[in-house]
């Protein structure tokens, strides 16, 4: 058998090319299962527990999750018609609410549904890692909920760009693990949680926060987040009486992203909009290693990174570069290897803002609809402004969390630049920390 | 693997325990890595795996990852590695210590076949990947079949009978028996799993190298006489190499102190060669 | 005719005797409008709007408000069993969770509804008081989502106790105005944006925050709100096949309360316990003028404040007394003259918690549920673990808010104190502002 | 209203317009603060509203609020103000300004009749109660019909037609026509709007009196001139207390002053009389 065949054969090939819904971990070209050898059998072991309680509702797992999801998590969240914005643009706009989801943002229904499984599967110790905090949060929410120890690794510099979120896992019971390497951001807080996980796999779960990592991660967090599109599917049709035009929602790693598509991926009709975080720039700084952005699905290229194949931001030589948002949230090298996939297939369309037109779009979505997004979520808001005339006459929006976390960042950052929509807030100037 | 010859790693298992340190390369700088790789093979070692840094070791433990900052800061990069292979003067067998990612990328086509092809030019004999399990491994596996190259797996405590078989199945030059679970890391103490790991894996044709954890000459004959037929070392050296880095210590005195280290080390490897029962079981043929 | 018999009168009758229904603003002996004559007229207009648009749904008011409190606010909002704490007590408690609600509390029921009124009025101004800035930034989202400018009275003190909310408010384009009379916090708040609204009351609505001030503000406060125990009823029918036993919230002013208990009022087999602030001890210091709570309800005596009859918390001579409690929002001399009423009935039991017992409540919900509450509800779950063994068999307690504008003050105020639950904030040492 | 005989305070009005100037007792200090009243008589005044402080004035602006806040802070209470009532020496009638609470509570039984009945004790010839709408007036008005004490009301910029009567009906003394919206305080012009006040009550068998941001001679001219019987000045003559509170000035000083801004108002208003077109409508009887 020549190598050259073997290799395209396992590397370029396998699953589902459309949706991705086979069992092998595999999205086209991309996902798999690129982790240490001990990690494996946990692993085996998680897709096992995912096929049988998850796809398989064994146990009664699905009914209990959105029975919980539904208590404790506040669904359904409403699909709103955003007057305001529906009138500056002249096109439907409606926003599906996953901020007003407990905690804040989407973040819970894969958190909820993943500390769950662990209790299924008997684990004792509930770890994650998370970026923007939100994750975090919500995983210790659903730990202290369900009433297992959670351990929440962090970036340093994160932690001092988040510390709401900080205090609320704290509070909720969890210890936050501060990761000093790297730059301390998501990146750095993946591989450390990664190295816990090799060291307790045997009682510990890792609840990944996003469609990233290592199959079955990819597909399982989809299916947790898949509820948003359930809702905003049937929403639409009750609501408006048709199917949105377009659908667009923020990408990082891309969870709220797939659980915004995951529905309507069927419906060729709608348009996907993958907005990414374009950052400062779209360039990338080869000698520095950084990009000045997030945009992996935009300008990223194929690699390997925290247990799977994907689209990432790395230099020539495969060296992962350091990514760059006003969002801590989007804040990450790589993104979902199915969103890579249907990108790849033009299902999807990744598109990207860059810092500014995020903080304008923040302003807006406060101003005018009252709802004050993440700093993440504001990039959609960003793009709809900016594109608003291509949309056609309706468009469903994801507003994957609310800003309270974001407030001092939002605030500072605002300063520093010239936002055309900026509030007044000098009455505190001088007295931000 | 290939059956019939062995290869020059798995060679180096054959006479008495080998003596399997790890550096990485490029730290804390080109030139002072060569000296300490160099110190190495004098201290006694049988094979050494050179560590190409990535950006992302999701395997390594702290001592290791401060080494692949220091070495990526001063200019590490694969083609830089490569150079260094060729430069680097010793005699033994060179293992490839890295993360997928690296070989994937490298060269014009997208694949790991230009990784090995150029791997086996400047003479590097294996790989070890912690971060490809044998599921993924296929196309690895395959460009090393091409340019004659050694695949490295590891066993974990965690593997269990199904997944050993298809590991040894796709590894050969020999088999990496992770010691403990965890990350790379020097510790005190050596972790009964790896009495275990060793038995089970008795009746593979392939030397057994014991790592993850191994500091002392004292670990290292315990190691071996369980039956290990080498032992892995990688942070307790780079912790050498980062004290003399931080202490400001001149190269020639951490090349000293590295090949005492080194030297220790396969003293113990020894010591437990001569402390098993009459019969020992764990080398092979 | 005497004057004794015309005091009695007017002062001590009138009114529905039983749930204050009748149309005269008066609760017994509570409530009324003593307000300044200027205010007078828009009083009137204001009564008429609400028995025209509010009572008899004029222009489908009422459907618009239903729609949007449902679409913008995430109504309805779930009865949740909380699993951990029915295992604790022994007793099956749920949770009616306010704090899913858009902005974080129960107030947006209210903000929404009188903004929507102004509008409905042909009002152009909004202006409101806010003390732990909860009724403000809810009242600055629907002004925002409404699209009235809004300008929001604040004490200095409660600004800088409450600086996220602060900044919420500005962020969605309100104004935030400094009250730096008497101690800064909610009671002069409360003067100064009547100040204000006798200065502008031809165009200005004032969005008052609770169930006080003069008629029709307390009834009107209430019918918004008593969507929470519409809601509540329904699900406990739904969920547990029978009404509660008891029925636990927490009482600043009292909207969250009349909200929670006012469809169980009939229901003479639930028992309602309404919650104040303890505060340091229940004592009052007459010569400093300071009472260290806010449990007008347990200790205080009838008296007249901000436009209505009720309880209050004065000195002898009718000086209004200085409050204190750890939660700003529960910081209030006065209560609503309803709940006064339901109280002199023997309807409500007022039962009240310190401030040591409220921040252990804050901590176990949050540790045990994954919810981190408001102080002001944390009160409610004091109240709970305090006297859980007097409920009977069903409890439901009204998660009134979040906690996240809370965050630093509970951790300084815990770190002050003996709290036996406290989690370890060790990390911070130091680093808190 | 009582009809035939007038009262002391209605009195005050019939011979030319009054000056009707407002100071919280109390302020900065008992003894000072009879110093102060007792100026404004010399200084002209006809009757004197006498403000007792209550802790929420939520009718005032910053200049009286903040004199409520001295008072308090000095030991101001309801016993204290009926002892300086009875202590003050001045011959005008004093009307009573303070919120309901303070009514309300005083005394061993509920409602504002010990209240009214002290008052009338020491010598209080009515009340003003600027939180105390007709609605609610009905005990107050009661026990000043007992007492024999006046009951002034409020007519506000927004006071309809409808009120206006309901209004008048309880009013006895004067009425305190408020000369635009909002809070007491000085401002620079007087509105529109108090001609208009004026012009609806003129039918009205009482003494109407303007207040609310009048602070000077030509303020209180011009107010007359469009009508009316008096003029209460508040916010202008705290804030010579103020002044004279804050840069430590004597209180024989301030006494002074207080008395020659008395002065002034009360020159205004019969000046504004003087201007007044040949058959001045305003004054009653
Ligand atoms: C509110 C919000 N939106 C979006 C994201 C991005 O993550 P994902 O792309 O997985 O949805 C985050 C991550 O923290 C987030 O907090
Ligand atoms: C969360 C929360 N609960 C309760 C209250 C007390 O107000 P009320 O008694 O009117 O519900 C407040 C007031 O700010 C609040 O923010």
């Amino acid at each position: 058998m020549s190598s050259e065949g073997e290799r395209s054969d396992a590397e370029t090939t396998g699953g589902d090319p459309g949706r991705g819904d086979a069992g092998d971990g595999k999205f086209g070209r991309y996902g798999g299962q690129y982790v240490p050898e001990a990690l494996m059998p946990a692993i085996g072991e998680l897709t096992d527990a995912y096929e049988r309680y998850v796809l398989g509702n064994e146990d009664g797992f699905m009914d209990e999750f959105r029975r919980r999801i539904r208590e404790f998590g506040g669904r359904p969240t409403p699909l709103q018609r955003a007057d305001r914005l529906s009138r500056r643009y002249d096109t439907e706009v409606y926003l599906k609410r996953e901020d007003l989801l407990h905690g804040g943002a989407h973040k819970l229904n894969n958190a909820l549904g993943q500390v769950l499984l662990a209790k299924y599967m008997g684990k004792e110790r509930i770890i994650a890692e998370t970026g923007a905090g939100q994750h975090g949060t919500a995983t210790a929410m659903a730990a202290a909920h369900l009433d297992m120890p959670c351990e929440v690794y962090m970036g340093e510099r994160d932690i001092n760009r988040q510390r709401p979120n900080v205090f609320r896992m704290k509070i909720n019971g969890s210890a936050v693990v501060p990761v000093t390497t790297g730059r301390g951001t998501l990146k750095e807080a993946i591989s450390e949680t990664m190295r816990d996980w090799a060291t307790n796999v045997e009682d510990t779960h890792y609840v990944i926060g996003s469609v990233v990592g290592p199959h079955p991660f990819p597909r399982m967090v989809r299916d947790f987040q898949s509820v948003i599109s359930e809702e905003a599917r049937r929403q639409s049709l009750e609501r408006i009486g048709r199917l949105p035009d377009s659908v667009i929602a923020c990408a990082g790693g891309g969870s709220n992203t797939m659980g915004t598509f995951h529905n309507f991926v069927d419906d060729g009709g709608v348009d996907l909009l993958a907005v990414e975080a374009g950052g400062s720039s779209l360039a990338v700084d080869e000698a520095e290693g950084v990009a000045p952005n997030s945009a992996s699905l935009s300008t990223g290229s194929e690699g390997v990174l925290h247990g799977a194949r994907t689209k990432l931001l790395q230099d020539g030589d495969g060296q992962i570069v350091e990514s760059h948002s006003v969002s801590s949230g989007l804040d990450y090298a790589g993104v979902g290897p199915e969103l890579a996939h249907l990108v790849d297939e033009g299902r999807v369309t990744p598109v990207n803002v860059d810092d500014d037109t995020a903080l304008e779009g923040f302003h807006r979505l406060s101003q005018e609809e009252g709802i004050i997004p993440a700093l993440e979520t504001a990039h959609a808001f960003g793009y709809l402004h900016e594109h608003h005339e291509e949309l056609g006459e309706v468009t469903v929006v994801n507003v994957s969390g609310r800003g309270d976390k974001d407030l001092d960042t939002a605030i500072e950052e605002t300063a520093q630049r010239d936002v055309p929509n900026a509030p007044d807030m000098s009455m505190f100037e001088g007295e931000l920390r | 693997m290939s059956d019939g010859a062995r290869s020059a790693v798995d060679a180096a298992f054959a006479d008495e325990p080998a003596f399997v340190p790890y550096l990485a390369v490029g730290d804390p700088d080109y030139e002072s890595s060569l000296a300490y790789v160099e110190a190495l093979e004098r201290g006694g070692a049988d094979v050494i795996e050179l560590g190409l840094p990535f950006s992302e070791p999701i395997a390594e433990g702290p001592t290791i990852q401060n080494a692949v900052v220091r070495a990526l800061e001063a200019g590490m990069t694969p083609a830089r590695f490569f150079e260094f292979v060729r430069e680097v003067d010793v005699d033994v067998p060179l293992v490839c210590m890295t993360y997928y990612n690296l070989i994937y990328q490298f060269g014009s086509e997208a694949g790991p076949r230009p990784f090995v092809e150029r791997a086996a030019e400047v003479g590097v004999s294996g790989f070890v990947v912690p971060d490809l399990p044998a599921e993924e491994a296929g196309p690895l596996r395959a460009a090393c079949d091409e340019f004659g190259l050694d695949f490295v797996s590891i066993v974990a405590p965690t593997t269990d009978e199904q997944r050993l078989e298809t590991l040894v199945d796709v590894s050969s030059g020999y088999i990496y028996v992770q010691a403990r679970l965890g990350v790379t890391g020097a510790s005190s103490s050596v972790s009964d799993r790896t009495a275990e790991s060793l038995a089970r894996l008795s009746g593979v044709d392939l030397p057994k190298a014991v790592g993850f954890g191994i500091a002392s000459d004292e670990q290292a004959a315990t190691v071996v006489e369980a039956g290990a037929d080498g032992v892995i070392v990688g942070s307790a050296l780079v912790e050498v190499v980062a004290d003399g880095h931080e202490t400001g210590e001149a190269t020639g005195t951490t090349t000293d102190r590295l090949e005492a280290k080194a030297r220790e080390l396969k003293r113990g490897a020894l010591e437990g060669y001569g402390r098993r029962t009459p019969t020992p079981e764990g080398t092979s043929d």
